[in-house]
């Protein structure tokens, strides 16, 4: 099976997607890049280059450029899918999520329930998300755990290219608003992933490992170093369930507690600070619904109740570290 | 510009029903019969159906806090409507969006909405779609005076001129966002000029009269609909209510509410100039108030009579589906 | 002891905190109200009337109306605290968040840690927030869970009248930045509030019962409606700790888990929807740091996952009842 | 207007410590010794010069992800800057910021930023301050030609008109936002014009050189500390470099670049203009362009050698303090 980035495998489903349904068109600043220019438009395809080639293969009225103007491009795809086309909108970085909050959470997350369920809204929002950049405060936050909390915003965040693009390609079929967080730090990651179009569905965690001793739930770029901790883990005779969410709304709470059921343990992995994030989310599920299996407390792994700093030692100190995890689910074995 | 009587004789139609719906919600809601914030559209009718008697079912209106009288011009069922106000199960939205969210997608409505300014990059939204689809539809944003100063606002402006969308925004000048005068809120001089150098051409119109409402409105929307980009529409009118129901109005000058029911009244304006006209005759006219009065009391009879909403239908229409979870 | 509602109260801080430091101001929408009109300047105070007064008492430069231009007002707020002003914002309702949200968490609360520690913000924002008024989906949101999530803010939801009073003397003095929610269904709501001037500190809880048998932990307006369920199990030879946090963050750690400790059970109560909520968020603590104490399954009220509805029975439904909270109560002791 | 001759040297010595000092960061960046994005302000000196000779410490400005040559200009310890970029712990925001939030609150430098436009309403909160306080203080916000369609700049604008308030708002068309032209992004056809709308004067400078920004940036500080209310910037001049270090620069037409660097540079033009005059010889500004070289040289030197922060320090400055928790 070919091998491809998840930048790649991104940028596949978008090709395929739009090359199979007239009603999905992409939109956002730099998408096609270069208009008004004296440069060729459409050289650039996003500040990450995922929408590369979708100007010059699908042209200027399914490629649109943008003003820096993020509460107008949620909105135009929020319009645009109340009437059923099928926006792909992308936010460069999902800190900007703050100059466009209330398109997102306000309108398109709630007009089907405020309209009495009797509207549709098949936008994506796409977004550059977390850190691993020395791209300090206001370009690293992962931002997902904030969108999680409001009902009628789907929120998916893959970890690896495969499901990159089985997750798009579902989110774009999807009939509600659904947030796509790409973690930037794993553009250049690759696996393999087929040329054809699939989908995968939402709601489904993946098993990335399994094990007895210890649940590890980890989210986005933090399942591969959750990986790598458990398979470390593994020469001192402990093994460990790893499971990938891979949407965070809905959650497949099934796959977590059934786990946690079998192993007794848990410890939860997010690159996000600490409160009322999603890995309090995850740990406050499982004291409730898998309480009597426990057998240790439950473990979160995160960053610091502080804002992304910029010196690569200090965010090597920010995201949690494969060896905090380790410590982490030894101590849940202690 | 003339108008054939049929359509003359529609448009009162809209203007008494949205009258008389805003006028017993507000008897009901005095009443303690509706519940939630509710502000009425009473006095600006005209605007909304000036604007609405060019559009079809599949055009798009959105618009604001201030919506019943958006959503009854474009053509929203008034029982639905009403009972929606309620809080019934049977309302338009099933009780769940109440008098801020009344919306009727088929109709070609994207809602009221409850944040200022949060409509026009929507309509934006809907705009786009008419161009990529090439269909000729146009997509038309109501709001206030108060939400020219909100940033989506004129982002929605901006992007719709370099996107060279058909989206109209019709700017309701009610002297008022809340408490606070239009003249201190916005800071220049000409909000017309400001609107404009944005890039597209705004039309005026008073907003107590219909026929001015339809001319202005009909050149927006025919220039946007042309394929000449957005356009705006501004119409100036004052409310005959407060801000919401319940409002001490400590901001009107004496004797302002008075004048505006005596001199302002889009109705009587109306009235008095299709029956000098002679193109309409009073009785006419009468005849359409009787049907819509009757219409109106069977309106509220039947919120009054509409099922509640029960306690499991919270959790319904959030999504279309929710995966697995 | 004189009674006075909790608007009053807030209002007499405001007053108060205004008449002793003149760099203290207000900024908001009509919280003077009627300017540009025929009408008395400053007739309004505010929608919901918190602001009375100030403008006749301190003129227009210390209560200033605005535009509906919420970015503007939180950004104004942001650089007149860097410049040593003690501004206090108001922000009409909390769902309007949406439309400020990057000046809050972007901006405000991220200046002091981009800038290494080398300025402060000293800005207070106040919103009504959450529900109880058939408000529907977009004047009925809490809130608070959202900006608890961001470090560099300070977070506070006061339950009463004399703590608001207190809270908000507190939060004007505070060189960070915090963020004040008042439960807008408690601004009727009266108790004995002193006429002088004092501050609780934040990072305090309040227990507002004591008890063997459970601790229960409620946010907001959720107090008054916990104690009440409290109280009516009292017949039932069940008593509880009831602690209000009074502020999200900091949160008192200490106080809520020793109480569970105590108890060995735990009731977490917040008007939000469940995800990423307060109640996953001190529930997954005490899962961690009290879990050899726990007893039974920890659980959560809170509303479901959906936007507000409007209608009251919905509402009623929707926001957790007196009920639902003696039923969680007696579920962990069943 | 005459210029004092110190002030000229002190002028040209700022608009030269830019250049060395983003000339010798995008070499550290190349070299990979300087982490994260940057953004460099090469060939847009005389803007933020020409701005910041009119004010003094107590006055404040704010900046932009492109933010070195203002924080340069305000008088922010190059030292200081040079080790943050690096991400030393004894950088000016002890490596916690880095290029995009250089601050000095000392300096009235309330930071780099970014957000696209989320300075212009920080800067209105600087600037109603001063009116407060009544210090004749005035508060400049930079943002460039893409920042002028972020909703949170028109707000700031028309915020600051309504409370008449001394903020300055300059905006530095550099012709393209990232990869976009203003052509593009901006609807209308003339910005000015949109930004008079709003109610306050537009001043246009030639940002390629020192004497036209200064002069243009002196008449709308002047308006702003007279009490007059706000006031408006343009200054046009491209950069020299991509939107970051590492743009391909695909939107450049053939030989934009050479072109600007020859002919619009703005310490050539300087040169030319004030040696011609025969005010400065070649020998003095040599001679400043060597104590910026050795200041530059021992920038880097220093951040090199400087301190790396340490795991601790990760959740220091968070706040100044966190109560009992
Ligand atoms: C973003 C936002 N800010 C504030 C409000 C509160 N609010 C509701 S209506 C209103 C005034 C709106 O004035 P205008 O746009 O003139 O409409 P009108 O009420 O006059 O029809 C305000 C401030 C809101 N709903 N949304
Ligand atoms: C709200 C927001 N949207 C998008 C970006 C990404 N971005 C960073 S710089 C930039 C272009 C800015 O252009 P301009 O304002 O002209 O400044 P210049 O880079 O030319 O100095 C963009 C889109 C951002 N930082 N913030
Ligand atoms: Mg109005
Ligand atoms: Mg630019």
């Amino acid at each position: 099976m070919p091998v491809k980035t998840m930048r790649d495998a991104i940028n596949e489903a978008l090709h395929q997607a739009m090359a199979e349904d007239d009603s999905v068109f992409v939109i956002g600043e730099d998408v096609a890049g270069c208009n008004g220019s004296q440069g060729e438009v459409g050289s650039v395809g996003g500040v990450f280059g995922v929408t590369g080639g979708l100007y010059k293969a699908f042209g200027p009225n399914r490629c649109i450029d943008t003003p820096i103007s993020e509460s107008a491009i949620v909105g135009a795809a929020a319009g645009a899918a109340l009437v059923g086309m099928r926006p792909v909108a992308e936010i460069m970085f999902a800190d900007f999520i703050g100059v466009c909050m209330d398109q997102i959470v306000n309108q398109m997350g709630k007009f089907r329930y405020m309209f009495g369920g009797k509207s549709t809204c098949p936008a994506v929002i796409r977004f550059a998300s977390g850190g691993g950049f020395s791209a300090a405060s206001q370009h690293s936050q992962a931002m997902y755990q904030i969108l999680t909390a409001f009902p009628g915003l789907k929120v998916v965040v893959p970890s690896n290219a495969y499901d990159a693009k089985g997750l798009l390609l579902q989110a774009i079929k999807d009939d509600d608003p659904v947030m796509f967080f790409e973690p930037k730090a794993l553009y250049q990651e690759a696996c393999e992933v087929p040329d054809e179009m699939y989908t995968i569905p939402f709601g489904q965690a993946a098993y990335v490992r399994e094990g007895d001793d210890c649940t590890v739930v980890a989210f986005g770029q933090m399942v591969p170093r959750a990986a790598a901790a458990i398979d470390a883990l593994e020469a001192e005779g402990i093994s460990c369930d790893l499971i990938d969410p891979r949407t965070t709304s809905p959650l497949d709470e099934a796959a977590i507690l059934e786990s946690v059921e079998a192993t007794g343990r848990l410890v939860v992995v997010d690159e996000t600070p600490p409160r009322c994030s999603l890995t309090a989310d995850i740990a406050a599920l499982a004291a409730d619904k898998a309480f009597h299996a426990l057998k240790a407390p439950i473990k979160q792994v995160c960053a610091p109740h502080s804002p992304t700093p910029f010196s690569p030692e200090l965010e090597a100190e920010y995201i949690p570290s494969a060896e905090k995890i380790i410590a982490a689910i030894k101590a849940t074995l202690a | 510009m003339t108008i054939p009587k049929e359509k003359l004789l529609r448009a009162y139609r809209q203007m008494k029903t949205i009258r008389e719906f805003e006028e017993r919600a507000h008897a009901e809601i005095m009443n303690g019969q509706i519940p939630g914030f509710t502000h009425l559209y009473t006095g600006q009718e005209a605007n909304a159906v000036g604007v609405c008697e060019h559009l079809d079912e599949l055009d798009t209106i959105i618009s604001t806090h201030r919506g019943h009288g958006h959503c009854i011009a474009k053509g929203a069922d008034v029982i639905g409507m009403m009972k929606e106000l309620f809080g019934s199960s049977e309302g338009l939205c099933k009780g769940k969006g109440g008098s801020m969210h009344v919306a009727d997608i088929e109709k070609g409505i994207l809602g009221a909405n409850g944040i200022v300014a949060g409509g026009p990059p929507i309509s934006v939204g809907s705009a786009l779609a008419a161009k990529i689809r090439d269909n000729g539809r146009v997509a038309v944003s109501f709001s206030g005076d108060g939400s020219v100063n909100q940033g989506t606002c004129f982002e929605a402006m901006n992007l719709a001129v370099v996107l060279k969308v058909p989206a109209i925004f019709v700017i309701e000048n009610n002297y008022y966002s809340e408490h606070t005068n239009i003249s201190y809120a916005v800071g220049c001089d000409d909000l017309k000029a400001r609107t404009e150098a944005f890039g597209f051409p705004v039309f005026m119109a008073d907003g107590c009269d219909f026929f001015s409402v339809y001319e202005a409105a009909g050149k927006a929307i025919e220039h946007a609909r042309a394929g000449n980009g957005p356009a705006g529409l501004f119409a100036e009118q004052g409310r005959f209510h407060g801000h919401f129901v319940g409002d001490p109005q400590y901001y009107r000058a004496e004797g302002e509410l008075d004048d505006l029911r005596e001199n302002s009244d889009c109705l009587k304006v109306f009235r008095g100039r299709v029956t000098t006209d002679g193109e309409v005759s009073h009785e006419e006219l009468d005849a359409i108030d009787a049907d819509v009065l009757a219409l109106i009391d069977d309106a509220v009879a039947a919120a009054k009579a509409a099922p509640r909403p029960t306690a499991e239908q919270v959790v319904e229409d959030v999504y279309v589906n929710y995966g697995n979870a």
